[in-house]
C-alpha cells in the first residue's frame, strides 16, 4: 500500500472485544437499566433505539434486532457481565450467550473508510445515510457485516470469525487505489 | 482519401503527437484523437470486412453506434476484441488490428461470400445444410463455425483488475450535454444529491459541435460555466468515461467506467462498475442519425453526416476532400457548411425532398453549393473506396440522371431518440410522425418501487430537437423528478433563467426509408440495413413475405440488429421497411425490445474484486492453520474447507484414510469437528419446539444427556441429523451437520418467527462460538486422564451424556457421543482457545500414537457402522423411515413437521427402497452410485431397477469393500444377491448384509 | 432488483441483503388435514400476476421474517409489515386499493 | 417403437388421400377446413386408428440448396409464407393454447402421429416468443430420474431427426454436453446419474478431469477454489437454433392445415357441464371438443380461468450473450458448484445462463446480481473471458413447480389437459413434450411418456426430483 493510500485508510485487525449476545422482550421491565449498569454508570441509558448503538466506559450496547443486543466490552468483562445480566434478568424469558470468539472484528481509519465500504456492499455509506451513532448491519463482499463509527474518521465492523481471512483481504483490496472521491466532496 | 486538416480540431493538441500501430503499421495520431479519427488522419478508410459477405468496412459513425471500425486492441493478456475504434481514446503505444478477414484486410477470401451473396439471402441456412443425413454436422456446421466471431477471444488471463462501487442518490442524470446539465443544475440546486454521468471523455454533447451559441457566447463556454457551479456544489457528483448501461427496476441503474482503459497498466482498475440506487432517473442520452438506404451506402467513405460533422470540428479530419451530402432533412446541410468552412469540396447536396428552402438551405446555396432537390443516389461508384455517386429522381425506379464524382458522401435519414436506457424498465414509445422517430411517452413511463414515474427523458432524447427546446426540457424533466421524490425540494430551488438561443428554422424531414422510392428489387439487394451483420432491404423483405412478419420474428429471421451494435443504426429503418413491405403504418409494427447493456460491458467489469481468493469466501475453522502446516488435503464443504486426510510423505491419499482409520480404531484419532452446527434452543416453550422440530420426542431428554435427533421438512423429507444436548430445564443445545448450522438454524427461525410466533423460545447460532474436537479411539480415555481435570471415567460420564468441567486448564464440555463406533469424545471449547487444546491433545497423545484424521475417514467409520449421512443415504427424496430410523420416530407425538407427508400414499407404499448393507461377492469395492438391476424393462424400455449404492467404501478394518445402499424390501431379502452393472459392461454381484458391518452390539462406544 | 424496507430496522434494504421466502399467508396444514388440503398447503400457489404477498427475511440484516405486499406485474410495492400476523394490516389493504380500485384481500 | 408409430403404420394405407389434399391445401384456407373436416369424417368413432399424416414434408414447398438457386434467379420473390395467416373458425376440435415450442410440437405430433388436424394453435403474441426463443438452447437428456431420461431423451432423439422430418433446418449440433463436478458431493451424484443412465439408455459417462481440459482447452481445471474433480459427459448432447424449431414446427403444421392464430390471447375458457367447450379470445369465441393448455409462466392464469390451481409459481430467468468471437469453446459446459453454463453458438456469441430469482415475477426482466455471479462464476472458471463482453441480456417467465419436473396431465376440468411446468428445461424438451403432449390430448389418456408426470403426484407424495443429482441448471 502506498504512503499515500496509507493516509486515506489503515486497516487493522481487532481489537478482541468481548461480545454477549441477548435476546429478550424489549419491553422486559428494568431492562434498559440492567444493560446501562452492566456497563456502568449509564443508568436507563443503555436501551438503544432500533439501528443504533449507545457507547460508554469502553463498553457499548448496539441493537440487532427487535428483541436482540450485542453487548460490547473489554474480553475480560465478559464473564462479569454474563453473571451480572444473567441475575438481573432471572425470571425473564430471555437468552444470553458469549459470542466473543464467534466474531472478528476490524478497524478502519482514515478518510477513506467510507469508499471502502461502497466498494463492497449495497448499503448507503454516504455521511447523509450513514453517521455516528448508527448500527448497520449489512453484506459486504459475499458475507455478512455490521459495521458503526467508533470514532472520529474510525469504523469498526465486524463479521463471522471463520470469514475473517476473506473478509480481511476484501478490505485490503477495497483500501487499495484512489477511488472515485465521491464522498470528499464538502457535505457529500 | 480522408485527411488530416491543417487547422481546427478542438478536442486534439497538434503539439502531441501519438504513436500508434495499425495492422503492424507504425502510424502518427494526436492527443485527443481518438482511434477513428487517428485512423482516418492517417487515410485509413478500410478497417474492417463485415459478418457475413466479408464486404469492405469503414468508419460510418463517430460514437458508441458504430457497427463497422470494429479492431482488436493491445496484446498478449491485454488483447481485447472488437472494440470500437470511435471510442478508443488514442494513446501512446496503442496497438490495433482489424478483423473478420484472412489472409488480409485488403485481399480477403471470406470476400467470396460476396460473388455468392445472391443465394445467401436472409435465412439460407435453415432451407439447406440438411441432406445428406448427417452432412449438417459432419460437413456444413463445422464450415460455418470456422466462418464465426468476428475477433479473436484474448489466450491469457486478463492482469488487470475491475471494481465495484455502490451509491445512492435522488436524482441521477444521464447525459452530459446541455440537456442533462441543464437537469443537473436545476436538480442540484435544490441540494438534492445529484450524480451526472457521461459516456464519452467529454462534457457539451453535440452543441460545442454544433457551433449553438447560449447567451451569445460559444456553448463550449455555457459548458464550462455550468460544470464549474455543479463542481462548486457539494451534493452533485460528475463524473465522466462513464456510460449508463442499464435500468432495472426500483431504481438500480448501472454504470461500466472505463477508468484506465486509455491508460492501460498504470495500476489503477480497468473498469469501475458503479451500481448506483437512484430514487429518480433523467435520461438525456440524445439522439442518433440514421443513415439512408440507398445502392453502395455501405461503400467506405459513406458516413453519417453527423459524423463528418464531428470528425472536422472535433478532430480536424475529414474524410474525403470532396463530399457528396444526401440527405432528407435540413440538418445534414450543417455537415456541408462545415465542410466548406473547413475548405473542402461539397459538389452537390442531394436532396429528397420534392423541394428544398428554409434558413439552412439557403445559407448552403449562398456558399455556392450545388442542391439537388427531389434527387436520390442511384448508386455509389467504387468498391473499397467511394469514387462517385450516380444521382437519379428519388421518386423514379433509379434511372441514373448523372453522375458526381467524390470520394466520399454524408448521409442523413434523420435523427432518432435514444430511448434504450428508458425503455429497459418498460417505458413505452410514441411514433412521431413528423420526425419519424419514436420518442418516450411521457403517458407511459416506468415505474418505481413507489408506483410513480421512475425515468424522465429530456431533450434530443425526448424528440425535442432543437438547441432551446433541449435545454428547457433538462429544466422540465429534472422538476418533474424532484416533484415526484415529493421532498418539496423542486420549490427549494431558485428557478435560475435559461440561456438565451437564438431560434432555430427548420424545414420539415421527408420520411424515406429507401432510395429511390421505387427501387427494383435487385437493387434492394444493394441496400445496406445493418453493416455489420449484411441484412438489405431485399432480406426484411424475403422476411414479410415468408411470414416472419413479427418485427421480432424479421429480426431473428434475418439478424437485422442482432450485431455488436444492437441494431443501433439499423433497427428503425429495418422496422419502417418492414412496415412497408406489409402495408402498415410504423407503430403497428412496434420496435424489438431494448434490452441491457447499451453498450457492451467487459465480464471483468461484471465479476469485479471477487476474482482469485476473494473469488467465495473461504470459511475456516480456529484449527485451519494447524491443518494446513500438517499437509492437509483439503476437501470444500460448502464454504468450508475440511481437511480430507493428512498424506504423509510418499503416502497415497487412500492409503493415509487407511492409517487413519486403523489407527483410530486401535489406538486415538483426532478429528477437528468445529464446522458441526451449534445452535442454542432456550425458552419454557423449547422442548414443546423441539418436539415440532425433530420426529423424536426432545422434551423428555433430562438435563447432562444427548440425543440423536432427525429433522424432517414439512414434505416429510430428511434434512438433516445430529445429536440434541439438554443444557438445563430451559436451554438445549443442537447439533446439526455442517452443511446444516445456517440452513437449520433459520428453519427454526422461519418456524418460530412465521408460524409459532407466540411461543417462547429464543434460538442462537453458536457454531463458531466453540471449536469442537473429536478424540476418538480405544485409548481416548486414557489421553482425557492424561490431561487431567474433570472425571471422564464410564461412571461419571457414560455414553450418551455430557458434563462441563475442565480439561488440562480449559474450561470445555465433554459430550460422550461417537459417530464411529469407538470409544469417543467431543470437547468444545472457546474457539480462541481451540488450537491450543488441539495441539495440547496432538502433544498429549503422542506417547498414545494420537493421528489426526479427516472427512473420508470418518466417512468410511460411520459407514462400518452404519450409520447414514445426510447428502449420501438421503437426497432429498429419502424418508426416515427408508433407513430403518422409524425408532427415531415418536409415536407419541401428536405433531411434527413432517408428520402429515408420512402419512401420503406414496410415503407408506411398502415397496419403497429400504437401507441394507451390501457385501460384493469378491470382496470389491462396488462403484459409487451404482443400481441393482431387476429384470426385464419399463413401458419406456428402460432397464428395470431394484436398487442402488448410497455410499461404498474400502473398509480398512473389515478389509474389503462395503456399501450402504437403498434396496426394495431389502431387509426382507437378507443373503440375497444383487447384479449391479458397472460401467464398462462389467457385472459387480454384491449380497444384501446388515448395514452395520463393524461391532454391531455397539459395545466398544459403550466402554 | 428489488428494494424493500424492513418493517423492523427501518432500513431500505438491497435485495442482496434478502433472502425470498415465497408465498406469505399460508396457513399450515397439520396431521389432521385431508390429502387434498396438504396438497394445497404444501404446493398450489395463487402465483398471481398483480397483487402479490410474500415472505421475506432481512438475511444480512436483523435476520427477521417480514411480509412485502407488491405487484408481480409492475414490481410496485404496497408496504410490508411483520410476518407475525395471518392477514395484512388494514393500512396496507388500504394502500393497495388506493392503486388496484375494488381489490379484495382473500385469506 | 411407441404405439403411436405402430398405429402410423397400420394406418398407412389412407395417407396418400390425405398427402394430396394437405399438398393442395397449402396457403389455400378453404381447403385447409376442407381437409380438417374430411379427417373428422374419416374419424368416425375412434380416433386414435385415424390416418396419421406423414406427409408433411411432401405437403410443403421443399426447402433445398436447389431451391434457393432457383429462386436467387428471381430476387427470391417465389418463396412462399412459411406458415399461413388465417382467420379463426368457429371451432375446431382441439385448441392449443401457446404457440411456443411445445404447443407446436404437441400439434405436429397429433398431426403426424395420429391424424388429427382440425386443430387451432392460438398466441397471444408471436409464435415462439416465449421461453422458446430466450433459452440457451442447450439439448440434453442426461437426467437421473426414470421417468425425466425417459421424455428427454426421447426429445432428444427426436432433435436429432428433427431437421430431415421438418425439412427446416433447426441446426441441432451433437457438440457434447459436460456437467463438472466440482465438490466430491457433485462427483457422486454425476456417478450415479451415469449409472442410471446406462440402464435407461442414455449415453453418458464420467470423463475424467484430463478429458475435461482435453474437450475445452480454456478452463482452468486446478480450481483454486473448486478444482475440477471431473464431469458427466453426454457425447450427443448439444444445442439447436431455438427460433427454427418453433418456425419449422409451425410450417409443418400450417402445411397439415392446421391454424396457427397469433395476436389471439385467450381471456376466457368456456365449460358446459364440467366440460370444456370452448375458448373466449380477444378475437372471438372459438369452440372445441378438447383443449389443450401449453403456456408456461402463464399456465397459473389459465389454469385459473379453467377454475381449478397449479402447483406452479412464475420467475424470472435470465440468460445473456458475448459478443461475438471465434470459436474458443466447442461443447457445452455446465458448473451448478457456481451456477453458470455456457456454450458457443456458430455465431460465435457466448451464450451463458444462470440460476433464477427466487421471488415471483411477470416482468421477463431479472435482478442484475443473478448475472453478477453468472458471470463472476464464469470467470473464475474461464479466465480468458474476462475482457470479452457482455453484449446483451434478458429474461424469461419460467413455471417451476413443487417438484421442478414437468407437469403433463389431465385436469379436473374434463377435456382440458395442461403442459407445464419445464421451468428452466422446457428448450430440451420440445419435441418428447409434444409427442407425449399429443398422445395424452389424442387418446384422453396418458402414454407411459407422460404417466408419470401427472398433477395427481403432489398429493401422493410421489416426486421426480432431479435436483437430487445437482442438475439443478438447465
Amino acid at each position: 500500500m502506498s504512503e499515500r493510500e496509507a493516509a486515506r485508510l489503515r486497516l487493522r485487525r481487532g481489537p478482541g472485544l468481548g461480545m454477549i449476545a441477548l435476546r429478550c422482550a424489549p419491553h422486559v421491565p428494568g431492562l434498559g437499566e440492567a444493560l446501562g449498569g452492566a456497563l456502568g454508570g449509564m443508568r436507563g441509558a443503555a436501551l438503544p433505539e432500533r439501528g443504533r448503538i449507545v457507547s460508554a466506559n469502553g463498553g457499548a450496547v448496539a441493537w440487532m434486532s427487535p428483541d436482540e443486543w450485542l453487548l460490547l466490552c473489554p474480553r475480560e468483562r465478559t464473564a462479569g457481565l454474563l453473571e451480572r445480566l444473567s441475575r438481573e434478568l432471572a425470571g425473564e424469558h430471555h437468552l444470553l450467550a458469549d459470542v466473543s470468539d464467534a466474531r472478528a472484528v476490524f478497524t478502519l481509519s482514515g478518510p477513506g473508510w467510507r469508499e471502502a465500504l461502497a466498494r463492497l456492499g449495497p448499503a448507503d455509506v454516504s455521511p447523509a445515510g450513514f453517521g455516528a451513532g448508527m448500527f448497520r448491519r449489512s453484506r459486504l463482499g459475499q458475507v455478512a457485516a455490521a459495521f458503526w463509527i467508533s470514532g472520529p474518521d474510525e469504523l469498526r465492523l465486524f463479521c463471522r470469525s471463520s470469514v475473517a481471512g476473506y473478509m480481511e483481504a476484501l478490505l485490503e483490496g477495497a483500501a487499495r487505489g484512489e477511488g472515485p472521491g465521491i464522498f470528499d466532496a464538502p457535505g457529500a | 482519401m480522408s485527411l488530416r486538416l491543417s487547422s481546427g480540431g478542438r478536442l486534439i493538441e497538434r503539439d502531441r503527437p501519438l504513436d500508434f500501430t495499425f495492422n503492424g503499421r507504425r502510424l502518427r495520431g494526436l492527443a485527443g484523437d481518438s482511434l477513428a479519427s487517428a485512423l482516418l488522419a492517417n487515410g485509413q478508410m478500410l478497417v474492417g470486412r463485415s459478418f457475413k459477405y466479408h464486404r469492405p468496412r469503414g468508419v460510418v459513425a463517430s460514437g458508441v453506434e458504430e457497427p463497422n471500425a470494429l479492431v482488436g486492441l493491445g496484446r498478449g493478456g491485454r488483447f481485447e476484441p472488437n472494440r470500437r475504434a470511435t471510442t478508443v481514446e488514442l494513446f501512446d503505444g496503442l496497438e490495433a488490428v482489424s478483423q473478420n478477414h484472412w489472409p488480409g484486410l485488403g485481399f480477403d477470401l471470406g470476400a467470396l461470400n460476396d460473388l455468392a451473396a445472391r443465394f445467401l439471402p436472409a435465412g439460407f441456412y435453415y432451407k439447406t445444410f440438411m441432406a445428406p443425413r448427417g452432412a449438417w454436422e459432419k460437413l456444413f456446421e463445422p464450415l460455418i463455425r470456422r466462418a464465426a466471431g468476428l475477433g479473436r477471444a484474448p489466450e491469457e488471463p486478463d492482469p488487470d483488475g475491475y471494481e465495484h462501487f455502490h451509491v445512492h442518490v435522488d436524482v441521477l442524470v444521464i447525459g452530459g450535454g446541455i440537456s442533462g446539465l441543464q437537469a443537473a443544475l436545476t436538480a442540484g440546486r435544490t441540494g438534492a444529491r445529484v450524480m451526472l454521468v457521461e459516456q464519452g471523455p467529454h462534457w457539451g454533447g453535440r452543441a460545442p459541435v454544433e457551433g449553438v451559441r447560449l447567451d451569445g457566447r460559444p456553448a463550449a463556454e455555457w459548458v464550462d460555466a455550468a460544470l464549474g457551479e455543479l463542481e462548486r456544489m457539494g451534493n452533485v457528483h460528475l463524473r465522466r468515461r462513464a456510460m449508463a448501461v442499464g435500468v432495472y427496476d426500483h431504481g438500480y441503474a448501472l454504470l461500466h467506467e472505463r477508468v484506465a482503459a486509455h491508460t492501460p497498466g498504470d495500476g489503477r482498475p480497468r473498469h469501475r462498475l458503479w451500481k448506483v440506487r437512484a430514487r429518480r432517473i433523467i435520461t438525456a442520452t440524445g439522439a442518433l442519425e440514421r443513415p439512408l438506404a440507398f445502392v453502395g451506402n455501405d461503400v467506405p467513405g459513406v458516413m453519417l453526416a453527423s459524423a463528418v460533422r464531428d470528425y472536422v470540428v472535433n478532430w480536424a479530419v475529414a474524410p474525403g476532400r470532396r463530399t457528396v451530402v444526401v440527405t432528407n432533412n435540413d440538418d445534414a446541410y450543417r455537415s456541408a457548411l462545415v465542410l466548406r468552412e473547413a475548405g473542402l469540396e461539397v459538389p452537390a447536396i442531394v436532396d429528397a425532398r420534392p423541394q428544398a428552402d428554409g434558413p439552412l438551405v439557403q445559407r448552403a446555396r449562398e456558399m455556392g453549393i450545388r442542391v439537388v432537390s427531389g434527387s436520390a443516389i442511384a448508386g455509389v461508384k467504387g468498391r473499397r473506396r467511394v469514387r462517385g455517386v450516380r444521382l437519379c429522381a428519388h421518386e423514379g425506379e433509379g434511372a441514373v440522371l448523372e453522375e458526381i464524382a467524390c470520394d466520399a458522401v454524408a448521409m442523413s435519414g434523420g435523427w432518432s431518440p435514444v430511448v434504450h436506457l428508458w425503455s429497459h424498465c418498460g417505458g413505452k414509445l410514441l411514433w412521431e410522425e413528423g420526425q419519424a422517430h419514436f420518442r418516450p411517452d411521457p403517458q407511459r413511463p416506468p415505474t418505481g418501487a413507489d408506483g410513480a414515474p421512475l425515468v424522465f427523458a429530456a431533450g434530443n432524447a425526448n424528440g425535442r430537437m432543437e438547441t432551446a427546446a433541449a435545454l428547457a426540457d433538462g429544466q422540465v424533466a429534472a422538476e418533474a423528478a424532484l416533484k415526484a421524490l415529493g421532498t418539496g425540494r423542486e420549490r427549494g430551488g431558485a428557478r435560475a433563467p435559461l440561456p438565451a438561443v437564438a431560434p432555430e428554422e427548420v424545414a420539415p424531414m421527408l420520411p424515406v426509408w429507401l432510395m429511390p422510392r421505387k427501387a427494383g428489387a435487385k437493387a434492394r439487394m444493394k441496400m445496406w440495413l445493418d453493416f455489420q451483420n449484411d441484412v438489405k432491404v431485399s432480406d426484411v423483405e424475403l422476411a414479410a413475405r415468408e411470414g416472419y412478419e413479427s418485427v421480432e420474428h424479421t429480426k431473428r429471421y434475418t439478424t437485422l440488429g442482432m450485431a455488436t451494435d444492437q441494431g443501433k443504426l439499423s433497427n428503425i429503418n429495418g422496422l419502417a421497411v418492414l412496415s412497408e413491405a406489409l402495408g402498415q403504418p410504423v407503430p403497428q409494427t412496434g420496435t424489438t425490445t431494448f434490452r441491457p447493456p447499451w453498450a457492451p460491458v467487459s465480464f471483468g467489469a461484471i465479476a469485479g474484486e471477487a476474482r482469485g481468493d476473494l473469488f467465495q469466501p473461504v470459511r475456516e475453522t480456529p484449527i485451519h492453520r494447524w491443518h494446513e502446516t500438517h499437509g492437509a488435503h483439503w476437501e470444500p464443504v460448502g464454504q468450508w474447507r475440511r481437511p480430507y486426510a493428512y498424506p504423509r510423505d510418499g503416502e497415497s491419499l487412500h492409503d493415509a484414510v487407511i492409517r487413519e482409520v486403523r489407527n483410530a480404531r486401535q489406538a486415538v484419532g483426532l478429528l477437528d469437528a468445529s464446522t458441526l452446527g451449534k445452535i442454542l434452543v432456550r425458552g419454557p416453550d423449547a422442548g414443546r419446539f423441539l418436539d415440532m422440530i425433530y420426529t423424536n420426542m426432545m422434551s423428555t431428554l433430562k438435563p447432562g444427556r444427548c440425543r440423536y435427533g432427525l429433522i424432517c421438512n414439512e414434505n416429510g423429507f430428511l434434512i438433516d441429523d445430529g445429536v440434541v444436548v439438554r443444557l438445563d430445564k430451559e436451554t438445549f443445545l443442537c447439533h446439526t451437520t455442517t452443511g446444516g448450522a445456517e440452513r437449520i438454524h433459520e428453519h427454526m427461525e422461519r418456524w418460530l418467527q412465521t408460524e409459532w410466533w407466540d411461543w417462547r423460545v429464543f434460538t442462537a447460532d453458536l457454531t463458531e462460538q466453540y471449536a469442537q474436537i473429536a478424540v476418538v479411539g480405544p485409548k481416548a480415555r486414557a489421553l482425557l486422564e492424561r490431561l487431567g481435570g474433570m472425571d471422564v471415567s464410564r461412571e461419571s460420564l457414560p455414553f450418551m451424556e455430557w458434563r462441563a468441567g475442565e480439561l488440562a486448564g480449559f474450561a470445555v464440555r465433554v459430550f460422550r457421543i461417537s459417530f464411529s463406533g469407538e470409544l469417543s469424545y467431543e470437547i468444545a471449547v472457546p474457539a480462541g482457545q481451540g488450537l491450543a487444546l488441539w495441539e495440547r491433545l496432538v502433544e498429549e497423545g503422542a506417547a498414545f500414537g494420537i493421528m489426526p484424521y479427516g472427512t473420508e475417514a470418518l466417512h468410511v467409520m460411520r459407514a462400518e457402522k452404519g450409520f447414514i449421512m445426510i447428502g449420501d443415504e438421503t437426497d432429498g427424496t429419502v424418508i426416515p423411515q427408508d433407513l430403518g430410523l422409524g425408532w427415531a420416530i415418536s409415536k407419541k407425538k401428536a405433531d411434527y413437521l413432517g408428520k402429515r407427508a408420512h402419512q401420503r400414499p406414496h410415503m407408506t407404499d411398502p415397496n419403497r427402497w429400504k437401507l441394507v448393507g451390501l457385501e460384493t461377492l469378491d470382496g470389491s469395492v462396488l462403484p459409487d452410485g451404482a443400481y441393482a438391476a431387476a429384470e426385464g424393462v419399463n413401458e419406456n424400455g428402460q432397464r428395470k431397477v431394484q436398487g442402488r449404492v448410497t455410499s461404498s467404501y474400502f473398509s480398512p478394518t473389515l478389509g474389503r469393500g462395503i456399501a450402504l445402499g437403498l434396496v426394495e424390501h431389502g431387509p426382507e431379502r437378507m443373503g440375497e444377491v444383487l447384479a449391479f452393472p458397472a460401467t464398462g459392461g462389467r457385472i459387480i454381484r454384491a449380497r444384501i448384509v446388515s448395514p452395520v458391518f463393524y461391532d454391531k452390539d455397539g459395545e466398544k462406544q459403550n466402554v | 432488483m428489488l428494494i424493500l424496507e424492513c418493517p423492523f430496522c427501518g432500513i431500505m434494504a438491497d435485495e442482496t441483503e434478502l433472502a425470498p421466502g415465497g408465498e406469505a399467508h399460508v396457513r399450515r396444514v397439520g396431521p389432521e388435514g385431508s390429502d387434498e388440503a396438504f396438497e394445497a398447503y404444501l404446493f398450489m400457489r395463487r402465483n398471481p400476476c398483480g397483487v402479490h404477498f410474500e415472505l421475506w427475511r432481512h438475511a444480512h440484516g436483523c435476520g427477521r421474517w417480514f411480509i412485502a405486499a407488491r405487484n408481480t406485474l409492475t414490481l410496485e410495492v404496497y408496504g410490508t409489515y411483520p410476518a407475525q400476523t395471518d392477514r395484512p394490516p388494514a393500512a396496507i389493504v388500504r394502500a393497495i386499493r388506493r392503486r388496484v380500485p375494488g381489490w379484495e384481500w382473500q385469506p | 417403437m411407441g404405439p403411436a408409430e405402430e398405429g402410423r403404420q397400420k394406418a398407412g394405407g389412407n395417407v396418400a388421400n390425405f398427402r394430396s389434399s394437405a399438398a393442395s391445401s397449402l396457403g389455400k384456407r378453404g381447403a385447409a377446413l376442407h381437409v380438417s373436416s374430411v379427417i373428422v369424417i374419416l374419424s368416425g368413432a375412434a380416433r386414435v386408428s385415424r390416418p396419421p399424416c406423414r406427409s408433411v414434408v411432401e405437403a410443403m414447398k421443399r426447402y433445398s440448396a436447389l431451391a434457393i438457386a432457383r429462386e436467387a434467379a428471381r430476387y427470391h420473390r417465389g418463396w412462399e409464407r412459411a406458415w399461413a395467416s388465417p382467420e379463426p373458425k368457429g371451432d375446431y376440435e382441439i385448441v392449443i393454447v401457446g404457440a411456443g415450442g411445445h404447443g407446436l410440437a404437441t400439434a405436429y405430433y397429433l398431426g403426424r402421429n395420429f391424424g388429427i388436424t382440425d386443430v387451432a394453435v392460438l398466441e397471444k403474441g408471436w409464435l415462439g416468443g416465449g421461453n422458446t426463443g430466450r433459452n440457451t438452447t442447450i439439448i440434453r437428456s442426461n437426467y437421473l430420474q426414470d421417468p425425466s431420461a425417459a421424455i428427454y431423451e426421447k426429445a432428444r432423439a427426436l432433435y436429432e431427426t428433427m431437421s430431415r422430418d421438418l425439412n427446416f433446418n433447426v441446426m441441432f449440433s451433437p457438440r457434447g454436453v459436460m456437467m463438472l463436478a466440482q465438490t466430491e458431493h457433485e462427483r457422486r451424484g454425476y456417478l450415479r446419474t451415469v449409472h442410471a443412465n446406462a440402464l435407461q439408455g442414455v449415453k453418458t459417462e464420467f470423463i475424467t478431469p484430463e478429458r475435461v481440459k482435453e474437450l475445452v482447452p480454456i478452463i482452468r481445471i486446478e480450481g483454486p477454489r473448486y478444482p475440477v474433480l471431473g464431469a458427466l459427459w453426454q457425447p450427443r448432447g448439444g444445442t439447436a437454433r431455438h427460433d427454427a424449431v418453433a418456425w419449422g414446427y409451425a410450417r409443418a403444421c400450417s402445411a397439415m392445415g392446421m391454424h396457427i392464430i397469433q395476436n389471439c390471447e385467450v381471456t376466457g375458457i368456456v365449460s358446459e357441464g364440467g366440460r370444456v367447450s370452448g375458448v373466449e379470445t380477444v378475437r372471438g369465441r372459438i369452440g372445441c371438443r378438447k383443449l389443450a393448455i401449453v403456456v408456461a409462466g402463464h399456465s397459473g392464469r389459465l389454469a385459473e380461468m379453467a377454475g381449478f390451481r397449479l402447483p406452479i409459481e412464475s420467475v424470472a430467468l435470465q440468460a445473456l450473450v458475448s459478443e461475438p468471437v471465434r470459436p474458443v469453446l466447442d461443447v457445452v459446459v455446465m458448473a451448478n458448484t457456481v451456477h453458470g453454463y455456457i456454450s458457443q453458438s456458430d455465431k460465435g456469441e457466448l451464450v451463458i445462463g444462470g440460476g433464477t430469482d427466487g421471488f415471483n415475477n411477470y416482468t421477463q426482466r431479472g435482478s442484475f446480481h443473478h448475472v453478477e455471479e453468472t458471470v463472476r462464476a464464469l470467470v473464475e472458471t474461464f479466465p480468458i473471458i474476462s475482457r470479452l463482453r457482455m453484449m446483451r441480456q434478458w429474461g424469461g417467465i419460467v413455471d417451476m413447480t413443487g417438484d421442478r419436473s414437468p407437469i403433463i396431465s389431465k385436469t379436473p376440468l374434463e377435456g382440458c389437459f395442461i403442459n407445464c411446468g419445464w421451468g428452466t428445461g422446457g428448450f430440451k424438451a420440445i419435441p418428447g413434450s409434444g409427442w407425449a403432449m399429443a398422445e395424452l390430448v389424442a387418446r384422453g389418456t396418458p402414454g407411459p411418456l407422460a404417466a408419470p408426470f401427472g398433477l395427481e403426484r403432489f398429493r401422493e407424495g410421489r416426486f421426480i426430483d432431479e435436483s437430487v443429482a445437482a442438475g439443478v441448471a438447465h
